[in-house]
């Protein structure tokens, strides 16, 4: 690993603590993860000096708000590479960007008969959704498999089984929170688009760590959330495609979103003011959109070489130095999530231990229930790795449950 | 801090305080509209077509003193003007109104527009009635909503 | 006005700067509210030290994190004076928690024929919502009408006749943002639970700034918005009468709001988590915890004095001094926003040459357009107080409408 | 640093191992279950009442040492005990793993469960078993969960 990416840490100044009496290893960044100081500046700065609400304002205050504002939007934008600034909504993140197709997309395109698309490694985020959709219209679940074994890939020689016409949407996570399995979201998208289906990509998981493009991709929703981004909470995106936001009837009602109201009826305001009712979530979006402007500087392919390299490492030394841990997932072309099961010793209990050495660890189901039951499982421990983590920290990690599996053999 | 008499300009306060052409135009063969939703401007504008030649028009509504008087400038200058040309005249005054340059030294009183350019939260009172005259002029039947990020 | 209010400026650092070569006077307080330093430290401190994923997580940094999150809930519920932390859900603003129970409650409680009564003032986000779901279930829409002429009040004689059994919610602003009138929640509260009518107050422009207990008010559901009290974007709560949120179905799937999750079926975790699905904005969440001391360290009864104390001053000097302005509201028992128009000038015209000096007022229809039409206008400029404005600062206002007067009369 | 032994004393790595009492019972009158959504515990308590006393109790499940071990120690303490006498077992119990004090000398090896206040992520762990036993004797029908804010 090049010597840049050490300095990177100094950039994120909460990684300089001690936890428990030792320095702290942060390996839950698929829950969250770390924001630089810039980003932190920036929620900083636009309290101290911008602060006011958006859109409807003129004096001087209000327009700085409502420029840096929309000029995060415009940020997204060419994140995610969308054709206009116009298709991307702000939401609170992924889930509520999911609800959002769900409700405003689903209800008016989906009855009875119809049939959404998932797979078995979704997210309850992108599960629970469409549950609720499926009941309001009586529209079913139908589910691509996953293959057995715990390699955690995608059983694609069942995709022309299960994405049959009456598919109507295809809604698929790019990257799995618990399997570390990256999927060929491309290829997904058309599949769907040739039978017809919108397709939903939850790229919680990639959207911080992948170079993404939804031009690319070929995609007609994605949803994302910056706090797994190095941005702040309570702020994400839904991308949608032009055509299918202007169709759609708003999300939630309220102020912004209206072009029109009178005391019975209202008109829409086009999207994507249509889908933001009510005072947004100024200040982080601006600094949802430094810390793009961060990840970018980094380079994302870089990123996603670093997110590899250290995640193939990880397994190949659990797999090699951890007897009997029972890895998850792929053991090469992976994201950085490495989950593992050690045998006689509950998740909980290996979160515990690895806690008091310092080392951050996630322990549960990681909103996976269906998949974790498939698995066998009731959960799992999961290590997940992000640009400012080094070899070192494995040698930590590795070093830490071999000494949580001494003390629990006695 | 910007003069306030960059805004408004002589120019502009007169057509505020007498907007030319504000009436229904009763051989109106296109009408158009337009508002701004974030503040409740609102302005129609009625066009006579002949051919492509906007023969006349004129226009109504209410907002502030930027936006009338842009609409009342607007009807003087685009009356007996082709599409084309009213593009053309359009092209600079939205040039004019978001830089501040000319490059057109016949716009005459309409380079009282400039100083909107300082007031970015204003070009949309600006440009408002000019798009609600084209939208009418070229047929296209939405009406004209301001509402819309970087327009 | 006492100096200890002088005071407080400092800290509030946004106050401190000059616009447009004049010292800021923000009068727009009703948009959104500016943030002392302490809030802005608990957004620093939180994501320097520690910031991570709440729920579900063992390690130090989750434990900090979920233990400060549900502590500003329990902040937030003894601000309110629920009777337990449970009654309060951290949703992203007003808006959002009043579309939470239109869709959550309204949904499963509403069918046609039933009568959603609102009164004459709401601002738009009380009010689409309720379109939105009369729409959706065929319930009616019926108003309480406000009384002709200026005041803005609320005309109470009508209740009765609008407030039938038919009725089977009754939501209403508590303080309007477009008139300054405060109505009498807890008859209100009471007159709808005669008729058994749940009752829903929008507390938008009260909360951060009058005296505010849920049980003595008797409402059933109440909604705020943290950014106008001193607090963060993007966040706010609903509060919910226990049984009420115990028997609602849940508004948004996704992770943490559950307790068990199939492929085809799931169980909802209890209220307030099964209605914040996803990852919350936790930063925001703390800090807006923080706000809540702030206010009440200055104490809201004196806060609301001082609201009152401005507004009325403010009321009479510009019917005074400013000739031709046409002041709505009340003249006294008002709250701090103060909305007027100003003969011969346009609201927007109002506002830019005020910022020009250095005042920022907000100018528009304050997401009210239906009350604007019925007040024969289709705009008003707006000055709003909050408690650290003084009484020098309306002297600017004034001065700052004269020569605006005196420069459009040429 | 709190010393892992704190937590997992010998006490609860034994009981973990070899739970007391694992096993559907198969005379019980009431059954409990609670599970804690957030991380996946799940257990299940038999109970045989007899009058309002505990005559005999078992438990199933699948979770962390802690909850496994508190469980099995449950089990144990409980048995034969009137429901007024279980209550005021579990008063200290969740006394001790949520403030680390000891009022009543005769909680024998229930002490090992003392480590738990430190670790406050884990406290519902130790419960669990203990409200599900209480619910299933008391005749309260609701599954136990722990995802509540402050429980
Ligand atoms: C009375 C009233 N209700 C609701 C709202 C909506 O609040 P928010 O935009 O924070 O959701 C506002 C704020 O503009 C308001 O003044
Ligand atoms: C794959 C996946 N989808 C969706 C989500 C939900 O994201 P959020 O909680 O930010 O809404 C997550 C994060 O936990 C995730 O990992």
């Amino acid at each position: 690993m090049s010597p840049a990416w050490q300095n990177l840490r100094a950039d994120f100044p909460i990684l300089d603590q001690q936890v428990n009496g030792q320095p702290l290893v942060y390996l839950d960044n698929a829950a969250t993860a770390q924001k630089p100081q810039c980003v932190i500046d920036a929620l900083t700065q636009f309290y101290r000096r911008d602060n006011a609400n958006v859109h409807r304002g003129i004096h001087a205050l209000s327009m700085r708000a409502t420029f840096a504002y929309e000029a995060a939007r415009e940020r997204a934008a060419r994140f995610f590479n969308a054709a206009e600034p116009g298709e991307i909504v702000f939401t609170s993140g992924t889930t509520d960007s999911i609800n959002l197709v769900a409700s405003a997309w689903g209800d008016a395109n989906l009855r009875a008969g119809d049939v959404i698309l998932l797979t078995e490694m979704e997210h309850h985020s992108n599960l629970v959704p469409w549950q609720l959709l499926a009941r309001r219209t009586g529209a079913q679940l139908r589910y691509l498999p996953v293959v057995a074994g715990d390699s955690g890939l995608l059983d694609l020689a069942q995709l022309d089984r299960v994405l049959k016409p009456d598919v109507k949407l295809f809604a698929f996570t790019h990257v799995s929170n618990t399997l570390g399995v990256i999927n060929p979201a491309a290829d997904l998208c058309a599949a769907a688009r040739k039978v017809g289906a919108v397709s939903v990509v939850d790229a919680a998981q990639s959207a911080g760590h992948l170079p993404l493009d939804v031009r690319a991709l070929g995609c007609d929703f994605l949803a994302a959330s910056a706090h797994k981004m190095c941005g702040p909470t309570g702020i994400g995106v839904l991308y949608g495609r032009r055509e299918l936001l202007a169709a759609m009837p708003p999300y939630r009602g309220g102020g912004s979103m209206i072009s029109n109201v009178e005391y019975f009826e209202s008109q829409w305001a086009p999207a994507p003011q249509k889908f933001e009712a009510g005072t947004p979530n100024i200040a982080d979006a601006i600094a949802f959109g430094r810390a793009l402007d961060y990840l970018d500087d980094l380079g994302r392919e870089a990123i996603a070489r670093h997110d590899e390299q250290l995640a193939t490492l990880a397994y190949a030394r659990l797999q090699a130095e951890v007897p009997g841990i029972r890895l998850l997932g792929p053991a090469r072309h992976r994201s950085g999530v490495v989950s593992f099961d050690l045998k006689g010793v509950h998740a909980h209990d290996v979160v515990t231990m690895a806690d008091q050495e310092g080392v951050a660890l996630r322990g549960g189901h990681h909103c996976n229930q269906p998949l974790m039951r498939k698995l066998g499982l009731s959960s799992t421990s999961r290590a997940s790795f992000y640009f400012y983590n080094t070899e070192a920290e494995i040698d930590r990690l590795v070093a830490t449950l071999q000494k949580i599996q001494r003390f629990f053999a006695g | 801090m910007h003069d306030l008499t960059d805004l408004y300009q002589s120019v502009i306060l007169d057509h505020n305080r007498r907007p030319r052409n504000y009436s229904v135009l009763p051989t109106a063969n296109r009408v158009g509209s337009g508002n701004n939703p974030m503040c409740g401007d609102q302005i129609t504008v009625y066009v006579r077509l002949e051919g492509d030649r906007i023969a006349d028009l004129s226009f109504q509504g209410s907002g502030c003193a930027i936006s009338q008087a842009s609409a009342s400038l607007m009807t003087v200058h685009l009356k007996g003007k082709t599409i084309a040309e009213a593009e053309a005249i359009y092209a600079d005054v939205h040039r004019l109104v978001t830089t501040g340059q000319v490059d057109d030294d016949n716009l005459s009183d309409l380079a009282a527009l400039a100083g909107v350019h300082q007031f970015p939260a204003r070009i949309k009172c600006a440009t408002l009635g000019w798009h609600a005259a084209l939208n009418a002029a070229k047929g296209d039947p939405q009406p004209v909503t301001t509402e819309k990020p970087g327009d």
